[in-house]
């Protein structure tokens, strides 16, 4: 399909017109930081965001999420709750689009999980090219996620005083169709864009100090490495790292209740590997006691684990949970720790 | 695209025996006569709507199944604490049978020695009931079965049958007597006292033709195994079914990730060799 | 736990406290009012006149601060099945164990009431649980409304009363507020009991720890954090000590402290 | 010959611990007294050697009623003590902030604790069956003003974004637009509020006596001024030591103050007879339907002042919307300040009557002296005085009688005796 182009001052008319059939989810600011919520005035969408602060995941698994409902009494009842709207996703970076592939295999493989691939299906993908680092923090190019190559419905490339758009699905095709003011690109801008892609690149420093396809066999002999027990002395235990990074999808179950105890709900919340309760059994035994333990099986989800269970690595480099860690813990620089001391 | 994984089916509880002070089983009937069609070593989700769910292994084995299935439950929490205050016709929920069982068909033709400890026997009692429904098929049985108490063994009139029959070779042990407790002669079951790798010494094993299987809590699997290993029996011959906290039994929530294997998925019975490396199996 | 009507019968009981905590059951009505269908109040001094000692539950908000307060906490102790400490006085000290770091407790009395102060009975201020024994502790100053009424449908469940054991940044995150320690303002999150859903962090000030310490608080970690926010050491002391004075300047030895 | 003696134990309803000890014999009054037993708390001495900006976080927790009070006065000190200034926005947010808590804390004593006493009910709770609408309107007026206090300081209860210079976190337009709505829509409940109050047979009993509050020229004074006297004295707070004159009775945790007179009366009764010309419009409405007009004497009628004041706070809270609304809202941060010795003494008119707070710094920023002088303990010799008024006049009647009549007294006084568990004199050098 032919490359289109989608003028900046159309873009605002074209949520707009979005907006009256979807929910449209975007990055907008929050504080100092960015986050991606629905949209309730175009004006408030920055496709200009570094980062944000949890991953566009919360639109797939959102934080708290009711899987059912159900009545108590002489003959309790369950209905299955689907919590799904029609949702335009605006603005994905090309790491969180790697990251929300992964999602996709461990969510639908085996015993799909129809709560989430209903919200998937209902969601159109609407990703933007990275030309320049988000910050300082993100490592994409070196954990090769820094192209875009599939997953999206439209990708936006901007050129300037206009998006080029890339049709990647025929949902895609449709959407722009229907409700964008768009033209065909020129001969030159196509090349333009072309251009911007091929030559990003240099703009991206290759952070990790070794082939991130190294990573598996690389933790396997890192299991007893000292590196743990440094992380154990700083470590909070807080999940933050695993709240926002964009693969971690562990979750909790809890059943609420009214005050007179005649119905509830089932909720699904976010969990983390990193708490101390999350291996505890009864009997109070807990198979990952100490705060270095959680960090090294962290580590050995995102470089190893998920990798040998879904073919991808579960880190896409988005810099997150290095942003947001109170004690700084950097799993970068905890990869090349690891990698200098051993190889 | 509507069903939903961790939707329950409501099913009916039957009838409810008091096992131990602490253990009670639980008949449950799935609604139309619907049978679960497990294997022996695997597990349901079991929900008390307004509680929540845990993971419980069923203790019943299919072969004699009739149509409905029983759960073996110790009371130690919330969801087990409101399952112990539930009636004979109370409606709870049922996702599964979930997760890998007892491998049958490599112990067809073999030796079986099991070595449950505590409540570990519930799970082990579904493949030792199938076991003997199929005795022909195998060759030594041998159960070995420890408890903290005289009053903490579980099923106590099948262990009665099974030290009685002839072609079974089953040694109790406890690890101590109950203090002040007067056990009628019927009732008293011949027991060793000591911990259960006090009888590994009193059995002899035709090591490399025997499949030897443990369950129980994680100091006891870890004498256990010294002493299955002891014996010369192979690692690749040794199963062990472990216990983890699960929230969806369907290799999603990641509870009960163990390094990279999934508990409910991978397990809960894993084949010891493949699990020995791992620091957090064991 | 039920008498014959099937409600239990619950009482509230106050010590040295500013009874916010109180205030927030109260206000917890505007959007559960159904709670008194759930629950039949026999006492609640600040709210009712009518006085019932036949109980079974019965919340209890305030410090321990004098040797008089002992026996009416005895006698509470006695009558309840469930006795559950209502707020931070109750489970933590709260701010009243801030006297307790005073050099000598003889002068803060002199301090406040001059030369009448022998009127004035007074010693460590200490949580209930020093004292008598506690089922449960719903925590913070004030409580949150909505954790209080999920405890009491959780103990009228007969499930535990299911305060979270995790920090407050879990909550935190979940919300997605932009940190505060990103941004250089001092924060006791990490190490400080959830269940507030981050309110403070939220409104853009620093968790202060009034819902106590998380079972294995990385103290060292956090004074490391808040020196790098440009505390001073006393300040971070200080900070730590806050609403945990009971337990000294560190929110280790508050380990074991758990809230169920 | 009557020998009566009425000893009512820890008052219920209200804010703390009181006791009632009348002793009347051959129709002579031996102890006539509102006692203060509340375990003291000692905030003074142990706010010193905290950091500044932890005080007015820990002063809240003197009460949870007027937290939002403790909190603001205690800022406005230390930031008198280190000279920082408010921006504008922050100034109206406080007095947004203030309103919100004045109309939660008198609804709550109005409806909760007073009300029930007309109705026969011993609380709010069987007054559901009595009076079901008034319970939900109060519910829901309740609701209001806790709501208009969390938009701004987070919570009710313990504002967390209150802190020294101004607010850690800003409302936005879009919420300030809707709490707009929800006030305009409460002006029906504040017409039925004062309907209902009007309808109530008050106990007849007049005393006068010195009323303080603070005044401003500009507004009707809650959030800083000058100490007014009814009497015809007007101080600077930092003089407002010559009307506290503190002494210590050996009954009670609360200390006893003096000004002109034996006693005085501070809250919302002092604060209607001082100001009421500065009241809204609407307020003055009100007060002519309750059939006051200054100078109202009857003390009883404290509650009526306090229907008054929500009237008054619902719609100069509208107002103080608007006005941040033109100007537009702007997030901020609080203002900055500069760490240094100094010493500051500040007051709000808070529910219960004038509040001073007074600090004295270090030059690291840390508090080295502290005096907090509280509403309740203002009013606890005036109530004393007003009670030994009252018996000789009732001591007649039925003693169950007696006994509702004092306990009403103590209520209409409205004491949150957990602030007022307090405090001496201090040097500050
Ligand atoms: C595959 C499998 C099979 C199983 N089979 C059986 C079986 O056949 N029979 C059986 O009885 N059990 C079995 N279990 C164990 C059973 O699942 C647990 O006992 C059950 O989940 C407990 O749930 P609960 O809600 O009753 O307890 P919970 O309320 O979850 O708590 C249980 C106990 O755990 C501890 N605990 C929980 N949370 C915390 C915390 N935050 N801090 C400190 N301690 C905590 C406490 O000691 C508490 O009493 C099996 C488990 C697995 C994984
Ligand atoms: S964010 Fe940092 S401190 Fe928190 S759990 Fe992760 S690594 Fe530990
Ligand atoms: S591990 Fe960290 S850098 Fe990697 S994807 Fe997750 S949050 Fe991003
Ligand atoms: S603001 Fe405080 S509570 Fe929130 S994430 Fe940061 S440190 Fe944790």
């Amino acid at each position: 399909m032919s490359l289109k182009i989608l003028d900046k001052e159309a873009v605002a008319p074209l949520i707009e017109a979005l907006m009256a059939d979807y929910r449209v989810v975007g990055p907008q600011a929050k504080g100092s930081k960015f986050a991606f919520d629905p949209i309730t005035d175009p004006a408030h969408l920055r496709l200009d965001y570094d980062t944000t602060i949890l991953p566009p995941k919360k639109v797939f698994q959102p934080q708290h999420e009711r899987l059912a409902t159900f009545t108590l009494g002489e003959d309790p009842q369950v209905e299955t709750a689907i919590e799904v709207e029609p949702t335009v996703l605006l603005g994905m970076h090309a790491c969180d689009l790697h990251a929300l592939n992964l999602l996709d295999k461990a969510f639908s493989e085996d015993y799909p999980d129809a709560h989430y691939l209903s919200r998937r299906e209902m969601t159109l993908i609407v990703s933007l090219e990275c030309l320049e680092p988000c910050d300082d923090e993100s490592f994409c190019r070196s954990m090769g996620t820094l192209e875009a190559d599939e997953g999206f419905d439209l990708h936006l490339t901007d050129l300037g005083e206009a998006y080029a758009v890339e049709i990647g699905t025929e949902a895609g095709a449709d959407l722009l169709a229907k409700y964008g003011d768009v033209r065909d690109a020129t001969d030159a801008e196509a090349s333009q864009k072309a251009e911007l892609q091929s030559s990003k690149i240099k703009h991206f420093a290759d952070r990790l100090n070794f082939d991130a396809a190294e990573l598996p066999s690389l933790l396997e002999e890192a299991y007893d490495h000292p590196h743990w027990e440094e992380l154990e002395e700083r470590c909070f235990a807080c999940g933050s790292c695993t709240n926002v990074c964009p693969t971690c999808y562990c979750f909790n179950v809890v059943d609420e209740v009214n005050l007179a105890l005649t119905e509830g709900e089932r909720i699904r919340h976010w969990d983390s590997c990193q708490l101390a309760e999350f291996a505890r059994v009864a009997g109070g035994e807990n198979f990952r006691e100490s705060r270095g333990a959680r960090q090294r099986h962290r580590f050995m989800r995102k470089g190893k684990y998920l990798y040998e269970r879904f073919g991808a690595l579960g880190c896409v480099g988005c810099g997150r949970c290095i942003r947001t860690c109170p004690s700084s813990i950097s799993i970068l620089k905890g990869f090349n720790t690891i990698r200098a001391s051993l190889r | 695209m509507s069903t939903s994984i961790y939707k329950p089916e409501m099913a009916r509880l039957g009838n409810v025996q008091q096992m131990t002070a602490t253990e009670k089983l639980f008949r449950i009937e799935l609604p139309k006569g619907q049978s679960l069609g497990h294997d022996p070593g695997q597990f349901v989700m079991l929900s008390v709507l307004g509680v929540g769910e845990a993971p419980i292994s069923i203790t019943s084995s299919p072969s004699r199944s009739n149509g409905d299935f029983e759960l073996c439950v110790r009371k130690v929490g919330d969801v087990t604490g409101a399952l112990h205050a539930m009636q004979p016709g109370d409606r709870l929920g049922i996702r599964g049978p979930f997760g890998v069982g007892f491998p049958m068909d490599s112990m067809r033709g073999k030796d079986v020695l099991f070595a449950p400890g505590g409540l570990g026997l519930a799970p082990l009692r579904s493949l030792i009931n199938q076991v003997l429904d199929e005795r022909d098929e195998f060759e030594r049985v041998i159960i070995l079965y420890g408890a903290r108490r005289r009053s903490e063994l579980l099923f106590r009139d099948e262990l009665n049958e099974w030290v009685e029959r002839d072609d079974v070779e089953c040694l109790l042990t406890v690890d101590c007597e109950d203090e002040g407790e007067e056990w009628q002669p019927e009732e008293r079951l011949e027991c060793n006292i000591g911990v259960i790798t006090t009888l590994f010494p009193e059995i002899e094993v035709d090591a490399k033709n025997t499949i030897a299987i443990t369950c129980g809590p994680p100091i006891m699997y870890h004498f256990v195994l010294m002493e299955m290993l002891d014996k010369g029996i192979p690692e690749s011959n040794i199963y062990l079914s472990l216990e983890r906290r699960m929230k969806c039994g369907v290799g999603k929530c990641g509870h009960c990730q163990i390094n990279s294997l999934y508990c409910c998925q991978d397990g809960p019975v894993f084949n010891y060799a493949d699990i020995k490396g791992f620091e957090e199996a064991l | 736990m039920s008498d014959t009507n099937g409600k239990p019968k619950v009482a509230f009981f106050d010590f040295a406290s500013c009874e916010g905590c109180q205030l927030t059951v109260v206000d917890s009505l505007q959007t559960h009012l159904d709670l008194l269908d759930a629950v039949e109040i026999v006492q609640f001094r600040e709210a009712m006149t009518e006085k019932g000692e036949d109980y079974q539950i019965a919340f209890v908000e305030g410090s321990c601060t004098r040797e008089k307060d002992e026996d009416r906490l005895f006698k509470i102790r006695e009558q309840a099945d469930l006795v559950v400490a209502l707020g931070a006085c109750a489970h933590t000290g709260c701010v009243n164990a801030l006297k307790n770091l005073q050099p000598s407790l003889d002068e803060v009395r002199e301090y406040v009431y001059g030369d009448k102060a022998d009127w004035y009975d007074t010693y460590p201020a200490r949580p209930i649980s020093a004292v008598i024994d506690v089922d449960a502790v719903i925590p913070g100053c004030p409580i949150d409304r909505e954790e209080f009424v999920k405890v009491v449908k959780n103990l009228l469940l007969g499930k535990k009363p299911g305060i979270p054991d995790y920090p407050v940044c879990v909550e935190c995150k979940l919300k997605e507020n932009v940190c505060l320690l990103l941004e250089g303002k001092p924060c006791l999150g990490p190490v400080t009991r959830a269940g507030c859903d981050a309110i403070c962090p939220t409104y853009g000030d620093g968790c202060e720890g009034c819902r106590g310490y998380i079972p294995e608080p990385n103290d060292n970690a956090m004074k490391d954090v808040l020196d790098e926010a440009g505390l001073t050491v006393e300040e971070i002391m200080s900070r730590m000590t806050m609403f945990n004075a009971y337990y000294g300047p560190t929110a280790v030895t508050q380990e074991g402290q758990a809230a169920e | 010959m009557t020998t009566m003696s009425v000893n009512v134990h820890h008052v219920t309803r209200v804010e703390g611990h009181g006791n009632i000890v009348v002793d009347a014999r051959n129709g002579d009054i031996k102890e006539c007294r509102f006692e203060v037993v509340e375990a003291p708390r000692f905030f003074e001495a142990f706010v010193r050697g905290r950091p500044y900006t932890e005080l007015n976080h820990i002063t809240s927790r003197i009460c949870g009623i007027c937290a939002v009070g403790h909190s603001t006065t205690s800022a406005m000190a230390t930031e008198k003590a280190l000279g920082v200034e408010l921006t504008d926005q922050a100034q109206l947010l406080r007095k947004l902030n203030f309103h919100g808590e004045i109309i939660d804390s008198h609804v709550l004593h109005a409806y909760y604790l007073v009300a029930p006493d007309f109705f026969g009910a011993g609380s709010v709770i069987p007054l559901i069956d009595v009076n079901r609408e008034a319970v939900e309107r109060a519910l829901r007026i309740k609701k209001l003003s806790g709501d208009l206090c969390a938009m701004i300081g987070g919570r009710h209860t313990h504002p967390c974004a209150l802190v020294v210079g101004g607010f850690t976190h800003t409302p936005t337009e879009d919420e300030l637009r809707a709490m707009r709505e929800r006030l305009v829509a409460a002006r029906e409940d504040m017409d039925a509020s004062v309907e209902l109050f009007s309808s109530l047979d008050w106990p007849q009993f007049e005393r006068e006596t010195e009323y303080i509050s603070l005044t401003k020229d500009d507004e009707y004074a809650f959030v800083g001024g000058r100490i007014k006297s009814s009497d015809g004295f007007e101080y600077p707070v930092e003089d407002y030591k010559k009307v506290t004159n503190e002494e210590m009775v050996s009954f009670s945790t609360a200390k006893w103050t003096r000004h002109n007179r034996e006693s005085y009366m501070v809250g919302a009764l002092a604060r209607f007879n001082n100001n009421f010309d500065q009241l809204h419009p609407k307020a003055k409405d009100a007060a002519a339907r309750l059939g006051m007009e200054p100078i109202v004497t009857n003390p009883f009628l404290n509650t009526g002042a306090q229907v008054v004041e929500m009237v008054h706070c619902v719609e100069d809270s509208i107002k103080i919307i608007d006005e941040l609304l033109e100007r537009g809202v702007n997030p901020e941060d609080p203002a900055e300040a500069e760490v240094k010795a100094g010493e500051g003494v500040d007051s709000c008119d808070v529910p219960r009557g004038i509040l001073f707070h007074h600090y004295a710094y270090d030059d690291r920023g840390f508090c080295t002296d502290a005096n907090c002088i509280i509403p309740t303990n203002q009013n606890m010799a005036n109530l004393n005085h007003d009670m030994q008024e009252l018996v000789p006049q009732i001591i007649d009647r039925p003693q169950d009688e007696v006994r509702l009549t004092l306990e009403m007294l103590v209520r209409a006084y409205d004491p949150c005796i957990s602030c007022s568990t307090h405090v001496l004199t201090v040097e500050f050098v």
